[in-house]
């Protein structure tokens, strides 16, 4: 207990003289956490996008114009059979030529002048998101459609869907090398900072050995120096993403939304104030480590 | 209490700090050492806090050779010793009071303990008005006289000092002598290092004199 | 002359003593560096993707299988007119035959027992790429279109391309941010570091001032050390960022451009290498100023 | 050459460090400071160095006020000075060649005349055979001989010594004396603050004597 007070009130007073070289230290820690956080919350979204333009990814059957009810019917049968589609919208010619007014309002005078109704209806098929090997599943289907009476064409956002899966991917792989360097760059920052601190502190550390002190003693304010600088570095980041995503939220927020199609964006959960607090003391537990190992 | 059995020191390069020394300090005893610069009083008394070991020979200190104490047992002896520094190693981060306190504190002392050594000592050495001063902003003498209570303040067994008087006039060195006369006369064993023949005339103890690491004269 | 020898050999000299801190101070450097490099790598390959995908749009006229030779004319001179199209591709419903035999080649059996040809002539047209205002251009196309005669449907990657422009619009700012906030911590490591090796240095600075050293030479040797440790950990993050470019390019550089349809990756232009030396050094600059200010 | 008119030193709270000391010394003089601890001496030094000023009365050194001085012309009047530390300020993690030869070199002189200058006085104070060690390998006497070089390397006009032989025996103090008597021989002026009152009667120069910030006794 009163080795641990001593641990505390060392820490703290060395901080707060060194308060200038400690904010500069904990800025610095901040910047590097507040990049970590803000790039696992953009690749969670980037995620989460991915998945939810997976799920909407459509698979549209044209219907001929002189398709029968029961052609329709067992060709409604054949996609739900098939076990990758999640809802099998019908749409008619109609809902095509209302839905077409609708996607282009600007050309509604257009369409009211169209003599005849040139869209043909259709079956929309909305894929089931995640289901396995759910693009060849996806293929087969679409190469039997296609040969099926009364199927006009088949529409597959293929290539779409394998762009958006390479940069899922990509941005993935990426995030994966910039959070491990950011990471290593934050540890480093933070040995750094707590190297000063020892340096600022060397003479103290002296008389502690020349008089006895227990190695614990001479240790344990440099560890948790680290901890505390680390700690409120992350909080300073967490106090920074929060303002951003409250920022960006309500600025962007609807825009975002609509042209991304999510309703809603992830800005700051919980859980990741939580891993980068553990993590940003963690860090600040290894660099007063380094440091304090080299004090034999 | 303290006994060198043909110590030498060597630095690089053939300097010898210390050649072939032989010594005995009883318990309780108050011995000046002394000799020319670069005779090897700091050395010996650098063996003595064991933050070196003898090149040859071995330093004995209350019956343990000091070389072969362990990490754990140089920490412990230590504790037994108050040592003033010649360089005074004060911290100029913190202020008179917490130089002073700061021995007993690093050492695991309960709170009430540590303060009232610390006053106790502070008083000795004439400076409690000046405890809230750091440093720096102290004259030469008064700064010694810090390094001087910091040495008293964890009731050594021993105390070593390296030129104590060194930065304090003729009057001030000998009331710090008959500070540590008076803690001697209390059981502590007290050895010190200086130039100031004089004093040690005016103290009139036993003087060892060094010269290129040899005892040249006892007295 | 005088002068700068003293500065360099000072400065060199310094980060030789402190060898130890200042190569955790060059690596801190180097990794924020690469960070940033490696992040405005991915930004540059993001933007020009999706440039290339916005070239790729497609727009494509479903033709009835009555359509007129004539009709087919008109409406190719219409979409040539529109000024939004780079290409115009005519497709006959045979063509529509074998791309579906390609594109699904499994599928190749069941395609040969269609009794009919089920899948309709088209014009494929490729959207010139960059064409300003092209988006609201090619909307007003689609409209007029799909009301023309001989037209069975249109189809245009609205959606996809709208998505698309979105992500590289927040990537872009994403990016903006990242970048910010990197540069600032990389500052703020290497005004640490200099620190370190000011405060390491501060019984010198004292004698220096108590002698009468003109300021230039008190602060000339720390601006110098902030700039070489700038400019080392700009040569890592470089050095790392051409080697992991390197393995990058050897192992999934082939499948990457497939995925996604690019056939060079940029991986370490000569300019961004370049422009990180200089920003390092630049940094260590502003970093030992911060310190050697501080030293009146 | 040095004048001080009506100088008072008040540090925080009421504390005079020196309380209208008025004295003069001319050209080529050479003049002990003496005094108990915490009389004021080294004050007065530092005001003469410039790193404060007084708080009341004027401080005048050839001729100009000091207080007056701006930034650059601190500079050029510290680069007449040579200066002896009382607690040395040796660089740590130079070797004593360096630790010399580091003031002309900040200061911009030619390489050759650095080294001819630092051999020199290496030499004069004894110390060329251990050039290359660093000042941790020293002595406190050998340390406090380097310090006196490094303050005689530079050709000083005025040289200011605090307790310039507060580590050493009293033969190498009174070599050490002779060397600055030389010094002074050839025009330079030197005050020095000493305790040693012996090495005072045996150099046999003028001395002031301070106590509690005012001068008490000259002689
Ligand atoms: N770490 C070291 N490396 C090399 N030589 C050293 C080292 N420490 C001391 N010496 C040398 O050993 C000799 C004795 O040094 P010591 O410090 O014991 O002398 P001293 O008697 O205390 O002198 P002073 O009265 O000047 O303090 C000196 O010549 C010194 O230069
Ligand atoms: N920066 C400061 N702040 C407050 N008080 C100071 C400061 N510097 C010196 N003093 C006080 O002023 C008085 C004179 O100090 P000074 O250092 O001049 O004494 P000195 O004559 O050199 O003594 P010594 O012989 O012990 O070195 C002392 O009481 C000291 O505590
Ligand atoms: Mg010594
Ligand atoms: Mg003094």
């Amino acid at each position: 207990m009163r080795a641990l007070t001593y641990f505390v009130t060392e820490a703290a007073g060395s901080l707060w003289r060194g308060r200038r070289a400690a904010s500069l230290a904990i800025l610095t820690i901040g910047a590097g956490l507040f990049v970590l956080g803000f790039f696992l919350i953009v690749n969670t979204n980037l995620q989460r996008l991915a998945a939810r333009w997976g799920e909407t990814a459509e698979f549209a059957i044209y219907l001929r114009d002189d398709v029968s009810a029961e052609q329709v019917e067992s060709l409604s049968r054949l996609v739900h059979d098939s076990g990758v589609a999640a809802r099998v919208d019908q749409v008619s010619k109609d809902q095509a030529l209302e839905r077409f007014r609708q996607d282009f309002p600007d050309l509604g005078a257009t369409a009211e002048r169209l003599n005849r109704n040139p869209f043909p209806a259709s079956l929309d098929v909305r894929l089931r998101p995640g289901a396995s090997r759910a693009e060849e599943a996806a293929e087969a289907l679409a190469g039997t459609l296609a040969g099926s009476p009364g199927v006009a064409d088949v529409r597959y956002d293929r290539r779409w869907l394998a762009r958006l899966n390479g940069v899922v991917r990509f941005v993935r792989t990426v995030g994966l090398i910039i959070v491990g360097m950011l990471a290593l760059a934050a540890a480093l920052t933070v040995a750094n900072v707590v190297r000063l601190a020892a340096h600022a502190r060397r003479d103290e550390i002296e008389i502690m050995q020349l008089v006895g002190a227990p190695l614990t003693y001479i240790r344990g304010p440099l560890v948790l120096e680290g901890v505390m600088q680390g700690g409120a570095g992350a909080v300073v980041a967490i106090a920074a993403l929060g303002a951003l995503s409250a920022l960006l939220r309500a600025r962007y927020g609807g825009a975002i939304s609509q042209v991304l199609g999510m309703e809603s964006l992830t800005f700051l959960p919980v859980e990741l104030s939580g891993i980068l607090l553990l993590g940003g003391m963690l860090l600040g537990c290894i660099g007063g480590l380094m440091v304090a190992r080299g004090v034999r | 209490m303290i006994e060198a059995r043909g110590v030498s020191k060597l630095y690089g390069r053939g300097v010898y700090a210390l050649q072939d020394l032989t010594l005995r300090i009883d318990k309780g005893e108050f011995v000046f050492l002394t000799g020319p610069s670069g005779a090897g009083k700091s050395t010996l008394l650098r063996l003595l806090l064991r933050q070196d070991v003898p090149s040859e020979g071995e330093m004995i200190v209350g019956g343990r050779n000091l070389a072969a104490l362990t990490g754990r047992q140089v920490q412990s002896y230590r504790r037994s010793l108050g040592f003033v520094f010649q360089d005074f190693k004060l911290l100029q981060a913190k202020t008179v009071l917490e130089n002073v306190a700061f021995v007993p504190r690093v050492l695991g002392l309960a709170v009430a303990q540590q303060q009232r050594r610390t006053f106790q000592v502070l008083k000795w050495v004439g400076l409690q008005h000046r405890m809230n001063a750091y440093p720096r902003e102290l004259s030469g003498g008064e700064q010694q006289r810090i390094a001087i209570a910091r040495a008293l303040v964890n009731d050594p067994v021993i105390i070593l000092a390296d030129e104590p008087t060194g930065n304090l006039d003729p009057d001030l060195s000998l009331e710090i002598m008959n500070l540590l006369r008076e803690v001697n006369a209390r059981g502590t064993t007290v050895l010190i290092a200086t130039h100031d023949r004089e004093l040690i005339r005016r103290v009139g103890r036993r003087s060892l004199t060094l010269d290129h690491g040899r005892i040249v004269e006892v007295s």
